[in-house]
This record gives C-alpha cells, sequence and structure tokens, in this order.
C-alpha cells in the first residue's frame, strides 16, 4: 500500500466573499496537492497563503461564503476511493464573461447536506485532526478522558463503556501522560499547554485514523515542549503508520518530519518537493520564494555567519484578480529582463527533478507539467 | 436558495441586472436609517408641540364628533372618545415621554457607566459590589418597586421615571464590566500606560469614548424603549400620565375601551406608535451592536 | 394554506376546551347567579364593610330588625312588629321566633335572638369597632333586652325618621370573641348572618360562593348558589357578562347600555340610587368664597349636553342637594340652566376682566382653579365630564387645571388636606337622607364632610332646626327651605342623579332589584336553565 | 454528569459563596424596603416599621420587623384584615404557575428559532415568525391582550378570560396569557440564544468536535443552549413579574400581580409589601438555582470569581 496516493487534491479554488467590497478574497486558486500514503507531507507558507483552507477542505470544515468552488479531492480508503467534493458541480455556477464581472452563485444549503454525504464515517477514522490551540480544541465542559472514550465508542469497534475507558486509559499513558487514571478525570482547563496536546494525539490517534492533518499543532508551545510533542508524533507515527499531513512555519520541524514539502504562496503552491532536497541550502533548484524562507530562517549551525535576509515587500493583497506570477513584487529575480513575463504571466509547474516540481519562469527549460487555475 | 456573489467591476461600471447577496449589511443600515428616521420624527412632533404648530387644540372636544373613525374630513386620523382630534394628540403626546423618558435614559447611563468602569477596572471587592447592587436592584420587579413606590410615596410620573432610571442601570453596568475586563484582559491598559498617556485619559478617553461608545448608544435606545412601555403600563393601571395631559401611553387605555367594541382605532393608533418607535430602537441597538462588533473583530 | 392550517388547529384547541367547559359548565351551573362586580369586595360582614361591592354582598348574608322597601317606606324584617313611646324616644321590637344563624355542615342551628341584638348595636357603640355606619347609633342612648325576643332602644332625642336606623344588620354573638369589632376578628373572615344565602368558603377566595340558607324566615331562596366573581378590568367584565361567563351585572357602563339593549337576551332593569353628582368648591380660595363666581361656574356647563353625549340621557339634572328619589327633594326649584352669557357677565360684575391668553383675571391674578377627581372606578365618565366642564369653563375664560388622583389620594387631597379648588365626586345617600354634615360650618375639618368649608348661619339654623323636627311635614318643608338657599348659594355645582342599569341574562327569572339595597329580595329570584346556556 | 472528587470542593466553595450571596441578597432586599416604609411621608406604612419595639431607635426596629418577617408575619391586610400571607400564598401559586406555562411556552419556541437563525437553516418559515415576535414584544402588553380578547370573541366566538369557574381547565386562558407574557420572553430568548449559539458554534471545540466526527450539539448544547437558556430564565423572571401584573388584570388571573394592583390602589401598605417581598424572594431564589446548576454544570465555573 505504501507509496500509493492517499489524498488528493485537485484544481481547489476556495473563494471569500468580501461584502463590504463586493470582491472576493482568493483564498485558493487552484491548489494540486497528492499525499502518499503513509508519508509524511508538509504544507509550509506565510500566514494566509492557503495551507489551511487546504487542510480544512479535505475535512470538509471550510466555513465562509462561497468556500470552496471548485476542485476535486479524492481519498484513497481501503474500501475505494472517496470523492469528497463530489456534487460540487451541482451547488456551484461561475459565471465569468470577459466584459462581465466574476459572479458565482452557490446553493449553501444544498452544500451542505452534500457534505455531510460526502463526509460519512470519513471525519475522525478516514482523516483526523489536530489543531494548533489545544486547550481551546477541547470540549471544555466534558473531562479529557470522556472525548477520548467518545471518540473511541465512535470510531472502533469497542462500544463497551468500560473497555474503551480502559483503551482510553492506555492511550494516555502511550502518549505520557500520567497516571492516566487522574489525567482522565481532568478537565481541558486542568491541563498546561503540552498535556493537552498529548491528550490531543490520545484522543485523536485512539480512534486509528488513516491519515492525521495536524494544524501547527506546536505553535503554541514552549520550544522544550515542542520537540518533545514532535517526536512523540513522529514515533506515534512510525508506530502506526498513519499518512500525516502537517502544516507549520517551522522549516526545522518540517525538515525533521516530512519526507515531502509543498510550498504555499498566496492561495497556490509554487514548489512541492521532496524536504531534504528542497529545505538545504545546498544548489538544487528552488523557488525564489523558497529560497527567501530559508534565507530568513536562522541556522544552528553554520559553517560561517550569515545575516538573515528578510523577505522585502507585503504579500499581495489576495483580493481582486492577480495576473503573473503571485510573487513577482517581491521577487528578485523578476527584474530586468523577466520582468515582462513575471507580471504578466502566471508561470506552469516546471519539473526540474523526479519528484520535484516548481512554478517559476527560471526554470523554463525544465519540461512544464501543468497549467492550473481560473486565474491563469 | 442559491446565493449569488457577484464582485464589483473593476472599472466601476454597474452592468444591469446585478444582484448583490448583501443583506445584513444593507439591513444594518437599514435599522440605524430607521432609528434615526424616528428620532428625528420624534423631535419634529416635540418641536412642533412646542412651538403650538398643530393643526387642532389637543383638549379642544367636539362632542359632536365623537369616536369619528379614521379618515374623517378635518381628523384624518379620527376622534377620540371625548371628541379630540387624534393627529393632534398623537404629536403631543410625545412631550410626555421626551423629557421624562430622557431623564430616565441620562440617570441610568451616568449609575451604569460609574458603576460599570469601576467593576470593570478594580474587579475584586470593587467588582462584586457592584456585581451585587445591580442583583439587588434586578431581583425585584420594576413595576411592583413602582406600585410599592406609588403605595408609600405617592410619586408623581416624574419621579416614577425616575425610579424607572434609577432601576435601569444593570444591564449596562454589566456589559461595560465585561467589556472593559475584556480589554483589561488584553493587556490594554499596560500598553496604554506604558505609552505615557495619563490614566484618566486612557479610563475616560479610550476606555469609555472609544471602546464603549456604542455601549452607550444601545443601552440608551433599549431604555428609552422601555420607559414608553412601562409609561404605557402604569397608564394602563391607572398611575402613567394623567388626562387630559396626552401621553401615548394614556391614550392607548383610554382609547381600549373602545377596543372590545371594535372601535379600534383611537387605542390602535397610539399602540401603532408605540410599536414603531419601539421597533426602531430596538432595530437601531441591534444594528449598532453588530457594527460595533463588527469593528472589535472584523 | 398554512394560516388556514394553524386557523383549524387552534379552532379545535378552543372547541375541545369549549366541550370541556360546557360539559362542566352544565354541571355546575344549576341554579347558579353568577354575578360580576368590578373590583374584590373588602369584607363580607356588615359593620366593617363599606364599599359598594361589600355592601351589595352583605345583602345576601344579613338582615336589620327592619328593612325599607322601595319607596322607603319601613317594613319588618327580624323583627315582627314595635311600638314607639309617645315622646318618640323609645322603640320596643318584638322579633321573629323562626330566624336562625347560619350553621355549617354538623352545627346545630342557634337560634336569633334578643342577645344578638343588644350585642350588635353596644359593639356599634363600641368606640374600638371600626365601621363607617356608626353614626346610625349615635342618636341610641341605651338599648336592652326585655325577653329573648323583646328588645327596647331608648333615643337620646326623639328623632322622626329614626326606625330606618333600625336597618341595621344584626351580627350574631356567639361568633364574635370580643364586644368590638375590627378587620382582624375572625368573624370578619368567617362572617354568618341569619340572611337567605351563606357564605362558603372565604372572602379572600377567587371567586365567593354563596349557597342557599334552607331556613331563611322569608322562605327558603330559589337559587341554590349565588357567586360573586370578581373583575380588575371593566371592559373585561362586560364582555364576560356578553359571553355568558356571568349572568349579571349590577351597573352597566353607560357605553355599554346601547350594544345591550339590542340584545334580545338580555335584561336591562334600571334603578335609581339615592345619589348624585356635583362639583364642589373650596370655599377657602377667596375666589371661590364669591357667590357670584360659583354660581358663574355653574351656569357656564351645559349640563344636558354632557348627560346626553355621555350618558344617553340616563338621568336627570338636579337643582340642589337631596337626591331627586328622595322626600326631601324640592321640584319647584328647576335646574340651572346653561347660560355662558349671564356667568360670563356675572364673572366681570365680580371684578374679573379679560387678560392677554384669554384668560379672565383680576388684580393681576388669572382666574386658574384646580380641579381633583378620583379615577378609581368608573373612571371613564368621570374623566369625560370633568373634561368637559374644563372646556365649558375655558370658553368664558376661566382656566381649570385637572388633576385625576386614585381614590385614596383624592379622598386624603379633598377630605383631610382640603388641597383643592374644585373637586367632582358624588354623595350616596340612605333613606335618611340626611344632609346635615355636608353643609353645617360644625363639619369643617379634617375627614369632615363639609370639605368645601361652606359656612352660612341660614343653614346651620336650618339644619339644627331639622334636627329637632319630630314631625316628617316639619322637617319636610324645612328641608325644602334647605334646599332652596343651597341652590342659590351654589358651594356645589349640582349636576345630575343618573339611572343606573343593572343587566341579566334570560336565565336569571324573577328578578326585583332594590334601589339601593340590590339584593334585598334575592330570596324570590330564579335561574332555570336552557340547553344553550353558554352560547352567546 | 460525572464530578470528579478532587473538584467538589471548590464546587462546594463556589455554592457557599453563592449561598451567603443569596443570603446578603435577601437582605439588602429587606433594606430597601424596609427604608422605603420608613422614609414614607404616610404615616400608615411609617408605623408599620417602626410601631414594633418599644425603643424607637431605627436599628432594632428594623431587627423587629426583620424577625417578624422571617417567622412568616407579613402583618394584616388593611383590607380584609385577613393575613397577608393567606392572600399572598394561593395568589403566588398561579402567578409562578402562569409564569412555567408562559417561560416553558416562549422556550419552546425560541429554542427551535434560535437554532434555525443559528445554523441558517428553514430561513423561509423562522424569519417571519421571529418578525411577528418582535412586533409583538414592542406592542403594549394589555393592548395586546385585549386584541387577543377581541379577535377571540370576535372571530372564534370564545371568551378566553379566567372568570372563576374555568379556573381549574384555564386553556383558554391560559394561552392567552401566554401569547401575550410569552412573546416578549420568546423574543428575547431567541435573540440572546442565536447569538449565544452562533458564538459557541464557531468556537474551536465545536469544530474540533465535527473534526472527529462527534455529534456536532452533544458537544455545543450546554454552552450554546443549557447554560444561556438558565441564564434567560433566571434573569428574564423579573421581568416576567412585572408584566404579569399588566396581563392578569386584563385576563383575570387570580394571581399576585392582580393582588398587589388592587392593594395599590387601596394604599395597602401591608400587602404590597409583602407582595414585594415574595417576588423579590422568588427572583433571588432563582438566581441561586441557577447559579448552583451553572456551577455543576460549567466545571470552569467554579474557578472564576466576578
Amino acid at each position: 500500500m505504501k507509496g500509493s496516493p492517499h489524498l488528493e487534491i485537485e484544481n481547489l479554488q476556495a473563494y471569500f466573499y468580501a461584502s463590504a467590497d463586493r470582491t472576493f478574497v482568493r483564498a485558493v486558486t487552484g491548489v494540486d496537492l497528492c499525499v502518499m500514503r503513509g508519508e509524511t507531507l508538509a504544507l509550509i507558507g506565510e500566514s494566509g497563503s492557503g495551507k489551511s483552507v487546504t487542510a480544512l477542505s479535505a475535512l470538509g470544515l471550510l466555513k465562509g461564503d462561497p468556500g470552496i468552488v471548485a476542485g476535486r479531492i479524492c481519498l484513497h480508503t481501503d474500501e475505494g476511493p472517496r470523492e469528497l467534493l463530489a456534487g460540487l458541480d451541482r451547488c456551484v455556477t461561475i459565471e465569468r464573461t470577459p466584459e462581465r464581472p466574476l459572479s458565482i452563485s452557490k446553493n449553501g444549503p444544498a452544500w451542505d447536506r452534500q457534505q455531510k454525504r460526502n463526509f460519512v464515517g470519513v471525519r475522525g477514522k478516514e482523516i483526523a485532526a489536530i489543531f494548533q490551540n489545544p486547550r481551546t480544541a477541547f470540549n471544555p465542559y466534558l473531562m479529557v478522558g470522556e472525548q477520548i472514550v467518545e471518540n473511541i465508542r465512535l470510531h472502533t469497534p469497542t462500544k463497551l463503556y468500560q473497555e474503551a475507558y480502559d483503551q482510553a486509559l492506555y492511550w494516555l499513558e502511550r502518549v505520557g501522560l500520567e497516571p492516566a487514571a487522574e489525567r482522565f478525570d481532568n478537565f481541558p482547563y486542568g491541563l498546561s499547554g503540552g498535556m493537552c496536546q498529548r491528550a490531543m494525539l490520545a484522543m485523536t490517534l485512539a480512534a486509528e485514523p488513516a491519515l492525521l492533518i495536524a494544524d501547527e499543532p506546536t505553535t503554541g508551545l514552549d520550544a522544550t515542549l515542542r520537540t518533545a510533542i514532535l517526536e512523540l508524533l513522529a514515533e506515534l507515527q512510525r508506530n502506526l503508520g498513519f499518512t500525516l499531513l502537517m502544516i507549520s512555519h517551522d522549516l526545522h520541524v518540517v525538515r525533521r518530519l516530512a519526507q515531502r514539502v509543498a510550498v504555499f504562496y498566496n492561495g497556490v503552491i509554487v514548489e512541492r518537493g521532496p524536504s531534504l532536497a528542497m529545505l538545504s541550502a545546498n544548489d538544487i533548484p528552488k523557488h525564489p520564494y523558497t529560497q527567501a524562507l530559508l534565507d530568513a530562517q536562522p541556522v544552528r549551525v553554520s559553517p560561517k555567519p550569515r545575516r538573515l535576509i528578510a523577505l522585502q515587500g507585503d504579500v499581495p493583497s489576495p483580493i481582486g484578480e492577480a495576473a503573473g506570477c503571485r510573487f513577482a513584487p517581491r521577487c528578485t529575480h523578476a527584474k530586468g529582463i523577466n520582468a515582462k513575463r513575471c507580471e504578466h504571466e502566471s508561470p506552469p509547474f516546471f519539473q526540474v527533478s523526479s519528484d520535484h516540481q516548481l512554478a517559476c519562469w527560471l526554470y523554463t527549460d525544465s519540461k512544464e507539467v501543468s497549467v492550473r487555475g481560473v486565474d491563469a | 436558495m442559491r446565493t449569488r456573489y457577484v464582485e464589483r467591476n473593476l472599472d466601476g461600471a454597474q452592468s444591469a441586472g446585478q444582484s448583490f447577496s448583501q443583506t445584513r449589511r444593507w439591513w444594518d443600515t437599514a435599522g440605524i436609517a430607521f432609528g434615526v428616521l424616528v428620532f428625528f420624527v420624534l423631535t419634529l412632533a416635540f418641536t412642533a408641540s412646542q412651538f403650538g404648530w398643530l393643526p387642532y387644540d389637543p383638549d379642544q372636544a367636539d362632542l359632536d364628533l365623537i369616536l369619528a373613525p379614521l379618515g374623517s374630513p378635518g381628523h384624518i386620523l379620527g376622534t377620540d372618545f371625548f371628541g379630540r382630534d387624534l393627529a393632534t394628540r398623537l404629536i403631543v403626546g410625545v412631550n410626555a415621554y421626551f423629557l421624562p423618558a430622557l431623564g430616565a435614559v441620562a440617570v441610568s447611563l451616568t449609575i451604569g457607566a460609574t458603576l460599570g468602569l469601576a467593576a470593570g477596572f478594580r474587579g475584586g471587592p470593587v467588582g462584586l459590589a457592584t456585581h451585587y447592587t445591580c442583583t439587588l436592584v434586578e431581583a425585584i420587579p420594576r413595576l411592583l418597586l413602582v406600585l410599592f413606590a406609588v403605595t408609600v410615596y405617592q410619586p408623581d410620573i416624574y419621579h416614577i421615571m425616575l425610579i424607572i432610571g434609577l432601576t435601569g442601570f444593570p444591564g449596562l453596568a454589566t456589559r461595560l464590566r465585561l467589556r472593559i475586563r475584556h480589554l483589561r484582559e488584553q493587556s490594554f491598559f499596560e500598553s496604554a500606560l506604558a505609552s505615557g498617556v495619563s490614566l484618566q485619559t486612557i479610563l475616560f478617553k479610550h476606555l469609555l469614548w472609544h471602546h464603549c461608545r456604542p455601549l452607550f448608544l444601545i443601552h440608551a435606545s433599549q431604555a428609552m424603549g422601555e420607559a414608553i412601555l412601562f409609561e404605557t403600563s402604569l397608564s394602563y393601571l391607572g398611575f402613567g400620565v394623567q388626562e387630559p395631559t396626552p401621553s401615548w401611553g394614556n391614550m392607548v387605555q383610554t382609547g381600549s375601551d373602545y377596543l372590545l367594541q371594535g372601535n379600534f382605532w383611537p387605542s390602535t393608533l397610539p399602540a401603532a406608535a408605540i410599536a414603531i418607535t419601539l421597533i426602531a430602537f430596538y432595530l437601531f441597538a441591534d444594528a449598532f451592536e453588530r457594527r460595533a462588533q463588527d469593528r472589535q473583530n472584523p | 394554506m398554512k394560516p388556514t392550517l394553524l386557523k383549524s388547529i387552534v379552532l379545535v384547541c378552543l372547541l375541545a376546551a369549549q366541550a370541556f367547559a360546557i360539559v362542566s359548565a352544565a354541571e355546575s351551573l344549576k341554579g347558579t347567579l353568577r354575578y360580576g362586580e368590578y373590583g374584590r369586595p373588602a369584607t363580607l360582614d356588615p359593620i366593617t364593610s363599606s364599599d359598594g361591592v361589600s355592601l351589595r354582598a352583605v345583602e345576601l348574608m344579613f338582615d336589620g330588625l327592619v328593612s325599607i322597601a322601595e319607596h322607603q317606606e319601613i317594613i319588618p324584617a327580624l323583627a315582627e312588629r314595635w311600638t314607639v313611646s309617645n315622646d318618640g324616644a323609645v322603640y320596643t321590637f318584638q322579633l321573629r321566633k323562626d330566624v336562625t344563624w347560619h350553621a355549617s355542615a354538623g352545627e346545630t342551628l342557634k337560634r336569633f335572638s334578643a342577645d344578638d341584638v343588644v350585642f350588635t348595636y353596644r359593639l356599634m357603640a363600641n368606640p374600638k369597632t371600626q365601621g363607617s355606619l356608626k353614626a346610625r347609633v349615635a342618636l341610641i342612648k341605651e338599648v336592652k333586652k326585655i325577653d329573648d325576643a323583646t328588645v327596647q332602644f331608648t333615643l337620646s332625642q326623639p328623632s322622626s325618621n329614626a326606625l330606618a336606623l333600625f336597618s341595621l344588620k344584626i351580627v350574631p354573638k356567639h361568633k364574635i370573641a370580643r364586644d368590638f369589632l375590627t378587620r382582624d376578628d375572625s368573624f370578619v373572615q368567617h362572617p354568618i348572618g341569619t340572611g337567605p344565602f351563606m357564605l362558603a368558603g372565604s372572602p379572600a377566595d377567587r371567586e365567593i360562593v354563596f349557597v342557599a340558607n334552607p331556613h331563611y324566615f322569608r322562605g327558603a331562596p330559589k337559587l341554590a348558589r349565588v357567586i360573586l366573581k370578581p373583575f380588575s378590568d371593566q371592559n373585561i367584565l362586560q364582555q364576560a357578562f356578553k359571553f355568558n361567563s356571568i349572568d349579571m351585572i349590577a351597573s352597566v357602563a353607560p357605553r355599554d347600555l346601547q350594544e345591550l339593549q339590542a340584545n334580545p337576551r338580555i335584561h336591562l332593569a334600571p334603578y335609581n340610587t339615592l345619589s348624585y353628582s356635583f362639583l364642589g368648591f373650596n370655599l377657602r380660595n377667596p375666589i371661590l368664597a364669591d357667590k357670584n363666581v360659583r354660581r358663574a361656574l355653574s351656569l357656564a356647563v351645559n349640563r344636558p349636553e354632557i348627560l346626553r353625549s355621555f350618558f344617553n340621557n340616563q338621568g336627570l339634572l338636579i337643582s340642589g342637594p337631596f337626591p331627586p328619589g328622595s322626600w326631601a327633594y324640592n321640584l319647584d326649584v328647576q335646574p340651572l340652566t346653561f347660560a355662558p352669557d349671564e356667568a360670563a357677565g356675572l364673572l366681570k360684575k365680580a371684578g374679573f376682566s379679560a387678560g392677554s391668553d384669554g384668560i379672565l383675571a383680576r388684580a393681576g391674578q388669572r382666574l386658574h382653579l384646580r380641579l381633583r377627581a378620583p379615577i378609581a372606578k368608573e373612571n371613564e365618565s368621570t374623566k369625560r365630564v370633568v373634561l368637559a366642564y374644563q372646556n365649558y369653563l375655558k370658553k368664558i375664560g376661566v382656566e381649570i387645571k385637572i388633576d385625576f388622583l386614585e381614590l385614596q389620594a383624592w379622598n386624603d387631597a379633598v377630605f383631610n388636606r382640603n388641597n383643592f379648588d374644585i373637586m367632582f365626586g358624588s354623595w350616596s345617600f340612605d333613606d335618611a337622607a340626611d344632609i346635615s354634615t355636608l353643609f353645617h360650618s360644625a363639619d369643617i375639618g379634617p375627614w369632615k364632610n363639609n370639605f368645601g368649608a361652606y359656612r352660612n348661619e341660614k343653614v346651620d339654623k336650618l339644619i339644627n332646626e331639622a334636627k329637632a323636627a319630630i314631625d316628617l311635614n316639619q322637617r319636610r318643608a324645612i328641608y325644602q327651605q334647605l334646599h332652596q338657599l343651597l341652590a342659590e348659594d351654589a358651594p356645589y355645582t349640582f349636576l345630575w342623579t343618573l339611572t343606573d342599569y343593572a343587566a341579566y341574562t334570560d336565565r336569571i327569572h324573577d328578578v326585583k332589584i332594590h334601589p339601593f339595597r340590590f339584593f334585598a329580595d334575592v330570596h324570590t329570584w330564579d335561574a332555570i336553565e336552557k340547553n344553550d346556556a353558554n352560547k352567546p | 454528569m460525572r464530578i470528579k472528587r478532587s473538584a467538589i470542593r471548590p464546587i462546594a466553595r463556589t455554592l457557599a459563596k453563592e449561598l451567603a450571596f443569596t443570603f446578603a441578597l435577601l437582605v439588602g432586599i429587606s433594606v430597601v424596603v424596609y427604608a422605603m416604609l420608613v422614609t414614607a411621608p404616610n404615616s400608615h406604612s411609617a408605623d408599620l416599621a417602626t410601631a414594633r419595639p418599644a425603643e424607637q431607635t431605627a436599628t432594632p426596629a428594623y431587627f423587629h420587623w426583620l424577625a417578624g418577617l422571617v417567622q412568616g408575619d407579613l402583618g394584616n391586610t388593611s383590607r380584609s384584615g385577613g393575613l397577608v400571607a393567606d392572600e399572598l400564598i394561593p395568589a403566588a401559586g398561579h402567578t409562578l404557575f402562569l409564569i412555567a406555562c408562559a417561560m416553558s411556552a416562549s422556550l419552546l419556541v425560541a429554542v427551535p428559532l434560535a437554532v434555525c437563525a443559528a445554523t441558517k437553516r428553514f430561513n423561509g418559515l423562522s424569519r417571519p415568525l421571529l418578525i411577528t415576535l418582535y412586533l409583538s414584544s414592542a406592542l403594549p402588553s394589555f393592548w395586546l391582550a385585549y386584541a387577543a380578547i377581541f379577535v377571540s370573541t370576535h372571530y372564534l366566538d370564545y371568551f378566553p378570560v379566567v372568570d372563576g369557574t374555568n379556573i381549574d381547565w384555564p386553556i383558554t386562558a391560559l394561552a392567552t396569557a401566554i401569547l401575550v407574557l410569552g412573546s416578549g420572553l420568546a423574543t428575547t430568548a431567541a435573540r440572546e440564544l442565536s447569538s449565544e449559539l452562533t458564538r459557541v458554534l464557531s468556537q474551536e471545540y465545536v469544530t474540533a468536535a465535527v473534526a472527529k466526527g462527534a455529534c456536532l450539539w452533544r458537544h455545543a448544547y450546554v454552552e450554546g443552549l443549557l447554560l444561556p437558556i438558565l441564564e434567560i430564565a433566571a434573569t428574564r423572571l423579573s421581568h416576567v413579574i412585572g408584566a404579569c401584573v399588566i396581563v392578569e388584570q386584563v385576563l383575570n388571573w387570580p394571581g399576585l400581580g392582580r393582588l398587589v394592583w388592587q392593594a395599590a390602589q387601596e394604599r395597602d401598605t401591608h400587602l404590597v409589601m409583602g407582595a414585594v417581598l415574595a417576588c423579590a424572594l422568588f427572583v433571588a431564589l432563582a438566581h441561586l438555582l441557577h447559579r448552583t446548576l451553572h456551577v455543576l454544570m460549567n466545571p470552569r465555573a467554579s474557578h472564576m470569581g466576578y
């Protein structure tokens, strides 16, 4: 099974309508992504670049109007593939003609019902998630243990309370929360952030999910705890073999955990490839943005002292349409001869090695693989 | 139930037949506009009655034209049980609320602001004391308190309105306390103090004026509505504004004597006036509240 | 489609409820008279109660030694017959021997005897007793039991009309522990009497049920039960009557008369109470001390118009201080006419001239008067009259400021603090038509009836003479003189006496309403059931 | 609900605090009422407050009065001379019954409305209903009651007022009363509930619960429905009692409201005082009950101050 696709996302587009200005916020404009079974894929990028929107779309939890407007998400389960966005085209119509502005019409309630059908048996079992702030992700009115028991009884054959209780204790111990019986009775407010995230892992993994989405699981934690949690996550993944889709700002973390990386910038993926290759400072071709990310990263052991280079300029507003490369205004290479092309034409993906693609006009000599996105 | 989202044409040219999904924002604007309009009309009526710009003398009875129906010649809105012009009395009836109700609102705003500020800023025992005061005041039903006051003091309507004002503050105090406490938790004071602003400026200018202004407006419009309803209830019980001075409340009350016989205009008109005013105030408060929330967390 | 569905659901529910109500009502309504009152009775004993609702209910349960028939003749009640000594000072009553007190189930019947009569009168004379009727016993010097069936009263001074005093209701000695009665006595909560109906339950109940007294000495009542239903809203009371929730209302609001008259199912019974309405002047105000001003204010009011517009002409204009149904009323004195010009002339004569704002003024003082009116009951007609008065006076340049006060506050302002210029009120009289306290200068003071501080030596003298007069004719002559005098002197603007209408449905038969003791003949009334009794 | 043993102590401590608070509240109420009695210009009311003890200083007089109250001695009505308590208790029973009916009915309407509004479902049905409620809550309640009676008598041929006989089956009167009393309550409840629900539904823990495939309502109902409902019921009680004064007048409901109005007209200070104290007691007890349930249901409550 290993090596086969687990989650395929094709041309995902999600917009939000800013009613005040009557414009669309283009959260994600044509994302293509494939998560392989058993691997760890990291999504990196700045805030607002569309990582979380992509992850939430896979969970069917994206809120807002109109939300997902196009795309395909396919989840490969043991029973076969499942289209998680099935029926989207029936609920959404996109009209765009050169003389009229973009108009999207969406049957929200129908889509909600459709989503519900699409996700029967998926959430928690096939795809589970842990969130950035574990303390607000736990229900404050229920004991931590009760919530684990609930998850166990929902998703595993264990239905008896007592059995589920024992399993919950086992999982609590497994993630290092001891004494488990006491932790079971804790309310979320009674646990520290690190303990909460452990409990969260216990709860999520107790359901034995096939795919785990971890949305910046360590951002809210201290540096020391961060490592411990990541170690735990890595260890659990090794032993349980679930697929991990991780969102992170932290390139160190990504390098440590992820096999592959996808770099988001302003609603599109600009580069995807193996993490070790992409995130090391060697001479492998990189997207200028990835390079900029690396340059802004302090390096623990560096051969020679190096100045951190902050990226100049701001992320272009996701509001309104953008022609050309999204990164062009900030790109150091988009000067001179390239400038015109960078500013007016959207770059397609270019294959630089077997599993490494990037979208930049710098690499026009490489093989073009795909052109996607309504904006193209 | 399809919702249509249309982007603004970037050239600014609007194509024909566009429909917008924008409802809430529109409603909020409409609510605020409606509230302002009603307040404007009320002020106009108040001015008119102060300067005597009235179609008739509000006390002038025409015994031959008792209970004239709607649209009678000369009396567009008809006459009451005493042959007095209803339109005139509706206009003059505003007087009964304008000053007493505004007074009540002012009293409750002052007390509420002081207590809310103290409790939110200080917390601890002061917060407990404020909570106690608010709960105490809310524990005694206001109408019963007024009836009790009527029994022991025999107050007139101005004093009754004063009681209503004095007991109207808990809502504001509580909301203000929560708001200020929320700000305090966000290190609002520390950052302001650190930037060298004096405490007074922080309290009154930043806190009360910039952050809590919507709360005051919301409370004022709600309290105004409450005062009007109170006067109406008291009129029914016989303790409100007394004839011949018209108030909407006593107009509803005297008119309702004829309602069950089918003459429902004399009471329905002022009742509708009350309802429209109240709804305007409520909508205004609601819209304003949402606006304020949007501004705080867009 | 939706509203229809909703409406039909509501209808089905209501019909079910109604069906239930009919079934249970038909069961329980047999021989029952339900009458509605505006307001609850305070107490149901004859001594401490004073409001109209209570007094009507008291008629159901108690009797006096004598009773007063419709045209004010004295007829026997608990006393079979009586003798009066030649000097008119000693009254000896022979009591009936077949009268028993109400008894609850299991209690043995207790016979009514002379002891009860003596007890009652002594109780009334006791200064600790609360009550509004104590003036009745002021004249009685001594009461003495001769034997079980004979009582003798000695009056402190002979009186022509003394017999009427003995209509006082008798209370049972064996139920009252002390020799005085206040409202906290247990008897007040559980009163019993000798009358046609006895109280079942307590006066504090939401509805007060009286059941027939089978041992009533004038014959057992035909009605099995009488139920008093208090209402707190007069409009609702009228509606309840229209919708058969009650069978009788004691007094119909003038605005409902026409509608009820048109209803064939409803009978209206007019009765004239001995009462009249008036506007009283406070003569402490120097402006009103001037007789011309008072007369002018009276002449400026178009009383026939008010009577026509507001009361459907259901009343009679009066000219003087006696109710027109009374023997003392002087029919020769004509009611004042509506003469605004004459009024204006009188005011001019009194030194008033029109000011800049159209209001008359004298020596810089505007003719501005404060009128206080009660709004407790019947507030609507009071309101109309007072507002009309204000309008009439405005036309001749007199400014009236109206204060409506609830009854208690009004009583306090008028009778205690005398804080008013003009008051609107009405007097109700019993058969004695005694106006001596209203105009005698000795009755000026807090809580006294001459609230306007009216002082006229001639009137004082005539009142004193009338009190001393034994002969009814002589007394009538004096009263007629008094009537004329007061009509001219105008301490009040005498307005009118109104015809009250009782209304009852055709369930109730043989109704005879006593003008001022509503239920005096209730034992002859009857209720006949019809199948559709619950349909309006 | 399972309560952790170690949580019992803070909960008990919080409850004890709430009890003390309620006690202080009751004392405060009695002080307010007493102060009003003492400062009354009307000699009768002042007598009531000061007449009991031999010594005329204010403090002991208050305690004598309070001792009387605690023993249930509210004095006698000046109207009928009966004990105030005897009149108050049945009337209070009727009023509480009415309030209980009106509250449950309006919550029955308000909860689905709020859920619809918060989840943006069935807008076509819930919006007009909400607007109707809004409108009716802005109308003077006695006018509304009159209008209801008018409609009932003229179009349904039924007279929906308690006249005494049908008190034991006062379905129609109850329906009218609920309509009038409940419209305002339902409006407030629907508004507050829907804003609270909207807030709770966007909480991260609710999203997380959905993400793990659990039932949304199992996680959202405590904070989104139960606690706000409790809060609304406890805080609106005082308003509803006030509204009862009017409704009972019109519908002739033999409750506290009608009693207190009659007493106010007759300046029956004892009775009005008794009614005010009784209502305040109900409100204070409702407050205590609300706090107790809140502390039991919300594990964080015992760790929060004012």
